[in-house]
C-alpha cells in the first residue's frame, strides 16, 4: 500500500552538480552554525573565515565550470533557472559576496575589531558591552547568516517558480535584517535599522506573497513559464491579475529601493555596519534586480505593454528623486544610499527596454554598479575618528592632503557613479542607454540624463572637498588596512577601471549569456 | 463554491493586516499584522488550490507558515533587542534615522 | 626691388624693437638710413619709371601668393602696384618722412626712449608704403591699419601722460569706425566681382548694377573719414596732438590722414559711377574744411589750431575728390604741397615749442620772429603758401580746387571760398600770436633759435613748400602724370580764371586784415565771454559732445547694463537651476521622516496607486 | 596598417604622465623636463606627420589606425587624420610645450600633479581631434573635463572650487546630452544600415536620417558643442572658470580644448546631419552673431583681465562658428585660420598676463596702472599679444576674421555686416584694457613689477612669430584643410556662392 503509493509519486529530478553553488553556500551556512556550536571563542573567526572563503571561491568555481551552453537548464522540475542570465547574477553575487566578506573579516581598521558589537545581546553603553569588548569578542554568528544571505540571493536569481521566490527572497532578507543591527559602533542607529528594515521587509514580503496568491489563484500555477502561458491564454488581463503583478512588482521593487518603496534604503544603510552595507548595496541589489528582471521577462511577459509605463514611472521618479534628495546630504553613507536608489532608477530604464539588450544592460550595470559600491564603502571604513568611522562630508576636507591614494580611489568611484568615460560607469550607463532607445524608452534616457547631471554634483563634491579644500584641524585621519580590505578596495578598483577601458570581455560575456529560459 | 468570496475575504484580512501596520505604534502588533498578511495570502493560495483542483496552493501555505515562523524568530530577537534599549517596543521611537 | 621700399623701413623697425635698449646707440641713425634709403629706392623707380612711355609706367609686382581659396575662387596676391599715382605718394612719404626723422633727432634727443620713437617711425614709413604700393584693397588694408597701429603708438608715445593714452585709444576706435566701412567695402567687391584688386574692381565697376558703386562709395567714404579726419569722425585728430610734434607733422598732417583721399581716388572709377557717393564725398569734404577752419579759428593751442587747419585742407582734397575727373589731380596735388606747407608749420610749431617748455598757448607766445629767425622764416614760407598766395604752392593747388568746385555747383564753390577766407584768418592769427605780437612768455622762458637738425629739414620743407606748386603745375605736367591713373578733364567753371584768382584772393586778403584787426591786442588768457560760435569751436563744435551723448555714454549705459544681465539673468538662470533644484532637493529629504510607520504608508499608498494604475492601464 | 604615427602622437604624453611617477632613481629627468622634453616629441611627431600629409588627396582620413573596441556595438578604436584635425592638432602640439614653459614656475608645491593634468590635457585633446569614430570621440570629450576639473580646482583663485564645478557641470550636461544623441543616432544607423557602426566616416556617408530624427539629434550634438564652444548664452561657465583658474589652465582650455566644439560642429555635425546643419544654420548664426557683440559688450564691461579674456573669447567662438556655418569655402576655412589663430592670441594673452598677475596674485584691472615703465618687455608682449586678438591686418587673427566675415557676407549678408561692428568693439575692449593697465601714471602696486626676462621672451616669441607669420602666409592652415574643408561642403550640399558679375579668378 505505501508502497504503491511511493511509486505513484515520482522522484524528483533533483540536478546536484547544477545547483551545487547554491548548495555549496547552503553547506557553508549550515557548517557554520555547528561551528559556533563546536569550537572554542578564540578559534571560530579563523574557522568561519577558512569556511566562508573556501565555499566562496568553490560556488564560484561551479558558478564558472558549468555555466557553458551545456549548463543552462530549467532544474529542481522546473523550479530554478539556470539560464544565461542566472548564472552571470550567481557568480556576480558571488564576486561581489566575497568582497563584502573581506570588509566583514576586517579587523584592524578599528582598534576594537572589527566591525560587528562584540556581543549583539549587549546593552549599548553598558558595563557589559565593555567587558566583552576588552575582552575582543567577536559576534562570530555574522558568518553563517551571512552565508545564508549569500544561498537566498543566489535561490532568488534563479528561481523560476513564486513560491522559490518568496523563499528565497525570505532566506535572504532574514539574515539581513539581523546583520543591520550589529553595528559596534552607534548601536542605537544600527538597532533602529534592524528594526525599520525587518518591520518593512517584512511587510514588502507579505505583499510579494499575496501578489504571488493571486497570481496563482488565476493561473493556476506557481512555475513563470505556465504563469506566462496562463496569462498568454487568457483574452484580457481582468483585474485580479494586474493587481497580482502590481503587488508581485511592490516587493520587489522595494528590495530594489524604486521611489515610493525607497524610505528604508537611506535609514538602512546609514545604520548598518558598513560591510553590512556594501553587501546590500552591492550583492543583494544584484539578487534584487536579478529577480525582478526574470518574474517580469519570464513570468509577466506577456503583458509587457500594461505594467511597462508604470515602470517608466517609477524608473523616471526613482532616478530624479534620488538624484535631487542626495543633493541635501551632508553624510557620505547616506549620500551613497540616496546615489543607490538613483542608480537603481537607471537599472530601471534598462529594465523598461524589455528586450534582449536591456538584460544585457541591467547585467553589466549590475556588475559596474556592485563593484564600484563595495569599493566606495569599503574606503569609508578607512577614514575614521576616534569615535569610529567618520562619514560626515564635510569634515572630509582636504582629505586628498592627508591620504591622495584613499582620496584617489574614492574619486575614480565617485567618477565611476557620475558615469565619466573611461570609468566602468560609463559603459554600465552607455549599456543602459542604448537598451532604452533600442527599446524605444528614448523620454526616459532623457530624463536619465537630466538626473546624470544632478547626480554628478553630489559625487563631484566630494571631489571638491577632498582635493579643492584645505584640510580642517583634527579632521578625520586614515587608517592603514589589513590585507582583506585592500584586496576588497583594489579589486574594485581594477573592476572600474578595466570595465572603463575594455568593456569589450564583459559585454561578449553578458551578451551571449542575455536570453532567459522559460 | 464561489472562489471570489474567498479572495474578497482574504484581500479585507490583507487590508487589515496592511492598515495594523500603519496604525499600530507597537512593533510586534505591527509584526503581528504583517503575519495577517501572510495568513491573507495563504487564504488565496488554498482558494486558488481548491479552484485548480490542485495540491501546489496547500503546499505552498506551508511553506509560508515555516518562513512566517523563522520570520518571527529574527523578528521577536530584534524587537526584543530593541526594547530592552530603550525600554519600549514603540516604532515610533525609533526615529533617530531620518533626512 | 620695389618691396624693398617696404622693407627697409620695416625691418630696421624690426631690429630696433627686437634689440631693445641695445640698439639705442645706432637706432635712431639706423632708422634715418633706412627712410633714407627707401626714399633713394623711391627716386630711382620714380627716374625709371618717367622714363618709360606712359602706358608702361604702372606695374604690378606680385611679391607671394597671400590668401587663396581655389574652391571660392578667392585669391589675393601679396602684390605692389607700382604706378604714377603710388611713386607720387613713395616721394612724398619717403622724403617728408626723412626730413622728420632728422627732425626728430633734435626733437627727442633728451627723450630716453628715443629709439622706440624711431621704431615707431620707420614702422609708420613701412605702413604707409605698403598702403600706398598695394594692388588690391586688402593689402591696402594691412597698411591702412598697420598706419592706424603706428599712428597709435606715436600719439600714445608718451603715455604716461593719461590724455596721451586716451587720445590714442580714440584715434584707434575712430579709426575702426572707418575700418568697418573699409571691411565691408572689400567684401562687398568680393561677392560681386570676385576679386578684391584695383583692377579687377576698375574693369568689373562698369557693368556692375548702380547699388554697387553707390555702396562701395559710401562704404568707402566712410573708411575715408575715419582715416582722414573727416566729419562724423573728426574729433580724435584734435585730440591726436598729445604725440609728439614730429609725429604731427608726418603723420597728422602730411601723410596718414590723407591716406583717405588716397583711397577715394584710387577708387576712382567706383566713385565715378555713382553720381550721388560723389555727391556725399563732396558734401562731407564741405562740411570738414568748414568745421576745421572754425576750430582753428578758435584754438588757443597752437598744435590744435594746426589740427584743425588740417582737418580743414583734407577737406579741400576730399572735396576735390568728389568731383570727379576734374578734380582727382587737384586733390593730390593739392595732397602734396599741403604735405610739405603743413609738415614745415608743424615743424615750425615743434620748434617754438621746444623754444618755450613745450607750452603750446599761442597767448603765451608772441613777438618770437626776433629770437627765432630760421623758424619764423620757413613758417611764414608755409602760411604764404597755405593761405595761397602766389607763387608760394599752395596758391596752385588750392585755386585749381576752386575753379574746379566753381564748375561742380555754386554751393561747393562758395565753400571752397568761405574756406579759403577762414583758412586766411586762423593762419594769420597764428603767425600774429605767435610771432609778430607782443611776448607774453611765462617768466622762465628763455626762447632760443632751434638746433641744426630741427632747422634743416625746415628750410627744404620751406622751400617745397614755396616752389612745388610752380614746379608740378607748369605745363599742366602734374595732370598729365596722373591721368593715366585717376584721369582728368579740364574744369569749366562759371567764371574765367583770372575773375576766379582775383575773388580768392580778395577773400583771402579779408580774411587776413580781419585777423590782423582782430588780435592787434591779445590777452595772456583766453577772454571767457565769447560768441556762441568761438565757444562751439573751442570745444570742437561739440564733436566729442556728441560722441558722448550718442555713441559712449548709451555704450557704458549698454555695457554695464549686460554686465548685470550677464551676470544675473543669463548666469542666474543657470544659477537659479541650480538653488532651485538644491531647494527641491532640501524639502523633498523632509519626506524621509524617520518614521517606519510613514514610510509604510508610502509603501502601501504607492501599492495602491500602483495597482489602481496598472487596472486603468490594463482597461 | 600603416605606421602608427598618430599613436605614437598620442601615447607620448601618457607615457610621459606614467614616466613621471616613477621613482626619481631610475630616471634621468626632472619632472619638468620630462614634460617639455615629451610635448617636445609630440610636436615632432606632429611635424613629421604634416611633412607626409597628402593635401591633395581625396579619402576621408589618412594615417587610418583602427582597432577593435566594442565590436558588438561596432566600436572601434579608430585614429584617422582629416586636415581638419591635423590643423588642430598642430595647434596642440605646439601650444602645449609653450604653456609648459611659461607655467614652469606657476605652481610650486604640487608640480608634479599639474603636469600630469597638462599632459593628459593634451593627450585628451589630441585623442578627441584624431577620433574617426564616435564613441571614442565621445568618451574623450568627456574624459577631457577631468584633467581641466582638476587643474582649475587644484591649482586656482580662492574660488576655484565653484569655477571647478561649474565647469564640469556645463561639461557633463552638454555630455549627456550628447551621449543620449549618440545613441539615438547608433540606433538610427543600426537599424538602417543593418550593423551598429560609430564610425564617422561611415555615418557621414551612408546614413539618411528621416527629417525629425535628424533635427533632434543635430540639436543634441549641437548643445554639446555649442556649451563646449561656448556660444552665447550657454557661456557663463568661461569666465568663472578663466578668473580662477591659472593662466597656463585657461590657455590650454581656451586655446586648445573649447576648439573641440567648433571642431566637432565641421567635422560631426555638418558631415553626419547634413539636412538639419542647413536648417539651423540661419538659426545658429543668428545666435553666434548675438555672441559675437554680446561677447565683446561684456568684454568692456569688466573688471578682471582674465573674466575680459574670456568674454573675448566668447566673441571670438561666435566668428568661429560663424564661419562654419557660412557654408562657404571661405567661411570654413576662415574659422580653422581663426582656431588657430585664437588658439595662439590666446595663449598670447592669458601667458603673458599671467607673468603680471603672478607678481601680484590679482587680476583686477584697476590694480594695475602705467606698467610700460617698470616692464617695458611685458608691455610690448601684451601689446602684440592684444593687437593679434583683435585682428590687426597683418596677424593670423585679421585673416581669420576676414575670411569668416567675406564667407558670411556672400550668403548672409546682415548678420555678417553686425558681426563687422565687433571690429569697433574689439578696440575698445582691447586698447582701453591695455590703457589701464599699462599706460597712465603708475600706480603703488605696479612700482615693484619686474619685467619680463630673457627666458621669459624666448618663450613667448614662438607665439609672436607664429601670429605674424600666419598673417603674412595663412597658405599652410588653409592648404592642408582645403580638401577637408571642400569634403565638408560636398557632405553639407553647399556650393560656393558665385560673384555677382565676372568669373572668380581661377587659380
Amino acid at each position: 500500500m505505501i508502497q504503491t503509493v511511493l511509486n505513484s509519486i515520482p522522484t524528483p529530478n533533483f540536478e546536484y552538480a547544477l545547483l551545487s553553488p547554491i548548495l555549496i553556500m547552503f553547506a557553508a551556512a549550515c557548517l557554520g552554525v555547528l561551528v559556533e556550536a563546536f569550537f572554542s571563542i578564540e578559534k571560530r573567526r579563523f574557522a568561519h573565515l577558512i569556511l566562508i572563503f573556501t565555499s566562496l571561491l568553490l560556488a564560484f568555481f561551479a558558478v564558472v565550470l558549468q555555466s557553458g551552453p551545456s549548463g543552462r537548464a530549467l532544474v529542481a522540475n522546473g523550479t530554478v533557472a539556470l539560464d544565461g542570465p542566472g548564472w552571470i547574477l550567481q557568480g556576480t553575487i558571488l564576486l561581489v559576496a566575497g568582497l563584502s566578506a573581506l570588509l566583514f573579516a576586517e579587523s584592524k581598521v578599528d582598534p576594537l575589531g572589527d566591525s560587528f558589537a562584540s556581543r549583539a545581546s549587549t546593552l549599548p553603553g553598558g558595563q557589559e558591552e565593555k567587558i566583552v569588548t576588552k575582552l575582543g569578542w567577536a559576534q562570530t554568528e555574522i558568518w553563517p547568516l551571512f552565508s545564508f544571505s549569500i544561498t537566498g540571493m543566489l535561490l532568488f536569481v534563479t528561481a523560476n517558480d513564486l513560491l522559490v521566490l518568496f523563499v528565497a527572497l525570505e532566506v535572504m532578507s532574514l539574515p539581513l535584517y539581523l546583520l543591520a543591527g550589529l553595528a559596534r559602533r552607534r548601536r542605537l542607529l544600527s538597532q533602529e535599522a534592524a528594526l525599520k528594515y525587518f518591520i518593512l521587509g517584512a511587510l514588502a514580503s507579505a505583499i510579494l506573497l499575496f501578489g504571488s496568491a493571486l497570481t496563482y489563484a488565476y493561473t493556476g500555477s506557481l512555475e513563470f513559464g505556465q504563469i506566462s502561458n496562463g496569462i498568454s491564454s487568457a483574452n484580457n488581463a481582468p483585474g485580479l491579475l494586474t493587481a497580482a503583478i502590481a503587488l508581485v512588482a511592490v516587493g520587489m521593487l522595494f528590495k530594489v529601493g524604486a521611489v515610493p518603496f525607497h524610505q528604508w534604503v537611506p535609514d538602512v544603510y546609514t545604520g548598518s555596519p558598513t560591510p553590512v552595507t556594501s553587501f546590500m548595496a552591492g550583492a543583494v541589489k544584484v539578487a534584487a534586480f536579478g529577480g525582478l528582471l526574470r518574474v517580469f521577462y519570464v513570468a509577466f511577459g506577456a503583458l509587457v505593454w500594461d505594467w511597462r509605463p508604470l515602470i517608466w514611472v517609477v524608473a523616471g521618479l526613482t532616478m530624479v528623486v534620488g538624484s535631487v534628495i542626495a543633493l541635501a546630504q551632508s553624510d557620505f553613507k547616506r549620500m551613497l544610499a540616496y546615489s543607490s536608489i538613483a542608480n537603481g532608477g537607471f537599472i530601471l530604464v534598462g529594465f523598461s527596454a524589455t528586450n534582449r539588450p536591456a538584460i544585457a544592460a541591467v547585467l553589466i550595470y549590475l556588475i559596474a554598479y556592485s563593484f564600484a559600491t563595495v569599493g566606495a564603502f569599503a574606503l569609508i571604513t578607512l577614514i575614521r575618528e576616534q569615535a569610529g568611522e567618520s562619514s560626515s562630508l564635510i569634515r572630509w576636507k582636504g582629505l586628498g592632503k592627508k591620504s591622495p591614494l584613499v582620496a584617489g580611489l574614492m574619486s575614480l568611484f565617485m567618477l565611476s557613479f557620475a558615469g565619466i568615460p573611461l570609468t566602468s560607469g560609463f559603459t554600465a550607463k552607455f549599456s543602459v542607454f542604448t537598451a532604452a532607445v533600442t527599446g524605444g524608452a528614448t523620454p526616459l534616457v532623457l530624463i536619465g540624463v537630466l538626473a546624470s547631471v544632478i547626480a554628478a554634483v553630489f559625487y563631484i563634491r566630494v571631489i571638491i572637498l577632498m582635493f579643492f579644500s584645505e584640510p580642517i584641524p583634527d579632521g578625520p585621519f586614515v587608517v592603514v588596512p589589513s590585507i582583506f580590505t585592500t584586496i576588497a578596495i583594489t579589486s574594485s578598483a581594477v573592476v572600474t577601471i578595466l570595465l572603463g577601458l575594455f568593456p569589450q570581455v564583459i559585454i561578449d560575456l553578458v551578451s551571449s549569456a542575455s536570453v532567459f529560459l522559460r | 463554491m464561489n472562489p471570489s468570496a474567498y479572495l474578497v475575504l482574504s484581500g479585507i484580512i490583507f487590508s487589515i493586516g496592511a492598515l495594523g501596520v500603519l496604525l499600530r505604534r507597537n512593533a510586534i502588533v505591527a509584526f503581528m499584522s504583517v503575519e495577517l498578511m501572510l495568513n491573507a495570502a495563504n487564504l488565496a493560495f488554498v482558494t486558488g488550490s481548491r479552484v485548480w483542483g490542485q495540491l501546489d496552493g496547500q503546499t505552498t501555505a506551508f511553506f509560508v507558515m515555516v518562513v512566517a515562523a523563522a520570520e518571527v524568530v529574527v523578528g521577536l530577537a530584534i524587537i526584543l533587542t530593541i526594547f530592552r534599549t530603550r525600554n519600549s517596543a514603540s516604532v515610533d521611537e525609533a526615529s533617530l534615522l531620518r533626512w | 626691388m620695389i618691396a624693398t621700399v617696404i622693407a627697409l623701413p620695416a625691418l630696421s623697425a624690426l631690429l630696433l624693437l627686437t634689440l631693445g635698449k641695445r640698439s639705442n646707440k645706432f637706432g635712431p641713425g639706423l632708422a634715418i638710413a633706412a627712410s633714407t634709403g627707401s626714399f633713394l629706392i623711391g627716386l630711382w623707380q620714380f627716374l625709371q619709371m618717367a622714363a618709360r612711355p606712359e602706358e608702361e609706367r604702372a606695374v604690378i609686382t606680385t611679391v607671394y601668393e597671400w590668401l587663396a581659396v581655389p574652391a571660392a575662387g578667392f585669391k589675393v596676391n601679396f602684390a605692389l602696384q607700382l604706378d604714377q599715382l603710388s611713386i607720387s605718394f613713395v616721394l612724398l612719404i619717403t622724403f617728408v618722412g626723412t626730413l622728420i626723422h632728422i627732425y626728430s633727432l633734435g626733437y627727442m634727443s633728451h627723450d630716453e626712449n628715443k629709439r622706440k620713437f624711431f621704431a615707431y617711425l620707420n614702422l609708420f614709413v613701412a605702413a604707409m608704403l605698403l598702403l600706398v604700393l598695394a594692388d588690391n584693397y586688402l593689402l591696402l588694408y594691412v597698411g591702412w591699419e598697420g598706419v592706424g597701429l603706428a599712428s597709435y603708438l606715436l600719439i600714445g608715445f608718451w603715455q604716461h601722460k593719461p590724455t596721451a593714452a586716451v587720445a590714442a585709444k580714440k584715434a584707434f576706435v575712430a579709426n575702426r569706425v572707418g575700418d568697418f566701412g573699409l571691411s565691408l567695402a572689400i567684401m562687398t567687391m568680393f561677392i560681386v566681382f570676385g576679386s578684391v584688386s584695383f583692377s579687377d574692381v576698375n574693369q568689373g565697376i562698369s557693368g556692375a548694377p548702380a547699388w554697387v558703386s553707390l555702396t562701395l562709395g559710401l562704404l568707402l567714404l566712410l573708411a575715408a573719414c575715419g582715416k582722414s579726419a573727416q566729419f562724423p569722425l573728426q574729433s580724435w585728430l584734435l585730440d591726436a596732438m598729445e604725440g609728439p610734434t614730429p609725429v604731427s607733422a608726418l603723420i597728422h598732417a602730411a601723410t596718414m590722414v590723407t591716406a583717405g583721399v588716397y583711397l577715394i581716388v584710387r577708387s576712382a572709377s567706383i566713385f565715378n559711377a555713382s553720381e550721388i557717393a560723389q555727391t556725399a564725398v563732396v558734401i562731407i569734404g564741405a562740411i570738414s574744411l568748414l568745421m576745421g577752419a572754425i576750430i582753428g579759428a578758435a584754438k588757443d593751442d597752437i598744435k590744435k589750431s594746426l589740427a584743425g587747419s588740417t582737418m580743414s585742407q583734407i577737406g579741400y582734397m576730399v572735396l576735390a575728390a568728389g568731383l570727379g575727373p576734374i578734380g582727382y589731380v587737384f586733390a593730390i596735388l593739392h595732397l602734396i604741397t599741403h604735405g610739405f606747407f603743413k609738415a614745415v608749420m608743424f615743424l615750425g610749431a615743434g620748434s617754438v615749442m621746444h623754444a618755450t617748455n613745450d607750452n603750446v598757448d599761442m597767448r603765451r607766445y608772441g613777438g618770437l620772429s626776433k629770437v627765432m629767425i630760421f623758424t619764423t622764416i620757413t613758417f611764414f614760407i608755409g602760411y604764404l603758401a597755405i593761405i595761397g598766395i602766389p607763387p608760394f604752392a599752395g596758391f596752385y593747388s588750392k585755386d585749381h580746387i576752386i575753379e574746379a568746385a566753381l564748375s561742380h555747383s555754386w554751393w561747393a564753390g562758395a565753400a571752397v571760398l568761405f574756406g579759403a577766407g577762414l583758412t586766411a584768418f586762423y593762419m594769420t592769427r597764428m603767425v600774429v600770436m605767435t610771432f609778430v605780437s607782443k611776448p607774453r612768455w611765462e617768466d622762465d622762458v628763455h626762447p632760443h633759435e632751434s638746433p641744426l637738425s630741427m632747422t634743416l629739414p625746415m628750410i627744404v620743407l620751406s622751400i617745397g613748400a614755396a616752389s612745388l606748386g610752380i614746379i608740378l603745375t607748369n605745363d599742366h605736367m602734374f595732370e598729365h602724370w596722373l591721368e593715366p591713373v585717376t584721369g582728368f578733364v579740364e574744369p569749366e567753371p562759371p567764371f574765367s580764371i583770372q575773375t576766379i584768382t582775383i575773388i580768392t584772393l580778395s577773400v583771402v586778403a579779408v580774411g587776413v586784415l580781419a585777423a590782423i584787426w582782430q588780435y592787434r591786442k591779445i590777452a595772456k588768457v583766453a577772454p571767457k565771454k565769447v560768441s556762441l560760435v568761438v565757444a562751439a569751436a573751442r570745444k570742437d563744435l561739440y564733436g566729442d559732445v556728441m560722441n558722448e551723448a550718442l555713441l559712449m555714454r548709451p555704450g557704458q549705459g549698454l555695457t554695464r547694463l549686460l554686465n548685470i544681465f550677464d551676470k544675473s539673468v543669463v548666469d542666474g538662470f543657470v544659477n537659479g537651476i541650480g538653488s532651485f533644484t538644491g531647494g527641491v532637493s532640501a524639502r523633498l529629504r523632509r519626506s524621509e521622516t524617520g518614521y517606519v510607520r510613514s514610510y509604510a504608508m508610502s509603501i502601501v499608498l504607492g501599492t495602491a496607486i500602483l495597482v489602481v494604475a496598472l487596472l486603468i492601464v490594463g482597461l | 596598417m600603416n605606421f602608427p604615427w598618430l599613436l605614437l602622437i598620442l601615447l607620448t604624453p601618457l607615457i610621459a604622465t606614467v614616466l613621471l611617477f616613477i621613482p626619481k632613481k631610475y630616471v634621468v629627468f626632472k619632472d619638468n623636463q620630462i614634460a617639455l622634453y615629451s610635448s617636445l616629441i609630440t610636436l615632432l611627431f606632429v611635424i613629421v606627420v604634416a611633412l607626409q600629409f597628402d593635401i591633395n588627396s581625396n579619402s576621408a582620413t589618412q594615417f587610418d589606425i583602427s582597432f577593435d573596441w566594442i565590436p558588438i556595438f561596432g566600436i572601434s578604436f579608430h585614429l584617422g587624420l582629416t586636415g581638419i584635425s591635423l590643423v588642430l592638432v598642430g595647434l596642440t602640439a605646439v601650444l602645449t610645450p609653450i604653456v609648459l614653459l611659461a607655467t614652469e614656475h606657476e605652481v610650486q608645491k604640487k608640480n608634479k600633479e599639474f603636469l600630469m593634468w597638462i599632459l593628459l590635457t593634451q593627450a585628451c585633446a589630441l585623442a578627441v581631434f584624431l577620433a574617426r569614430d564616435l564613441f571614442l570621440f565621445y568618451v574623450v570629450f568627456e574624459a577631457m573635463l577631468i584633467p581641466i576639473f582638476f587643474l582649475v580646482g587644484r591649482f586656482g583663485g580662492p574660488r576655484r572650487s565653484a569655477a571647478a564645478l561649474k565647469f564640469l557641470l556645463f561639461g557633463l550636461a552638454g555630455g549627456l546630452v550628447m551621449l543620449a544623441a549618440v545613441i539615438w543616432l547608433y540606433f538610427v544607423g543600426a537599424s538602417q544600415l543593418g550593423r551598429g557602426t560609430f564610425s564617422i566616416t561611415a555615418l557621414s556617408n551612408e546614413l539618411s536620417i528621416d527629417t525629425w530624427t535628424e533635427r533632434w539629434l543635430f540639436l543634441g550634438f549641437f548643445f554639446a558643442f555649442a556649451l563646449k564652444a561656448p556660444m552665447v548664452p550657454g557661456h557663463t561657465w568661461l569666465p568663472d572658470t578663466a578668473e580662477q583658474a591659472t593662466p597656463g589652465t585657461s590657455t590650454m582650455l581656451i586655446g586648445i580644448l573649447d576648439k573641440v566644439g567648433t571642431y566637432g560642429m565641421l567635422a560631426i555635425l555638418l558631415p553626419i546631419f547634413p539636412n538639419a546643419s542647413r536648417e539651423f544654420a540661419p538659426a545658429i548664426i543668428g545666435l553666434a552673431v548675438f555672441g559675437i557683440i554680446y561677447g565683446a559688450l561684456l568684454a568692456i564691461a569688466q573688471k578682471d583681465m582674465k573674466r575680459t579674456f574670456a568674454y573675448i573669447s566668447i566673441s571670438h567662438f561666435g566668428f568661429i562658428v560663424m564661419g562654419i556655418f557660412s557654408f562657404t569655402s571661405i567661411g570654413m576655412l576662415g574659422s580653422m585660420v581663426y582656431m588657430v589663430a585664437h588658439g595662439i592670441s590666446t595663449a598670447g594673452l592669458f601667458l603673458t598676463a599671467g607673468y603680471l598677475i603672478r607678481q601680484k596674485d590679482n587680476s583686477l584691472i584697476n590694480s594695475f596702472g602705467g606698467l610700460t615703465k617698470v616692464a617695458p618687455v611685458m608691455t610690448g608682449f601684451f601689446l602684440i599679444s592684444s593687437l593679434a586678438s583683435i585682428a590687426l591686418p597683418g596677424m593670423a587673427g585679421f585673416v581669420a576674421e576676414f575670411m569668416v566675415l567675406t564667407g558670411t557676407f556672400q550668403r548672409y549678408p546682415i548678420p555678417a555686416i553686425i558681426a563687422t561692428l565687433a571690429i569697433i568693439l574689439a578696440a575698445i575692449y582691447m586698447l582701453w584694457l591695455y590703457q589701464r593697465v599699462f599706460t597712465g601714471a603708475e600706480v603703488k602696486e605696479s612700482k615693484n613689477i619686474v619685467d619680463l626676462n630673457k627666458k621669459q621672451i624666448l618663450i613667448l616669441s614662438p607665439i609672436v612669430v607664429l601670429t605674424v607669420l600666419f598673417g603674412l602666409y595663412p597658405a599652410p592652415v588653409v592648404k592642408i584643410a582645403e580638401q577637408a574643408v571642400s569634403n565638408t561642403m560636398t557632405y553639407v550640399g553647399a556650393v560656393d556662392p558665385q560673384p555677382l558679375i565676372g568669373k572668380a579668378v581661377t587659380p
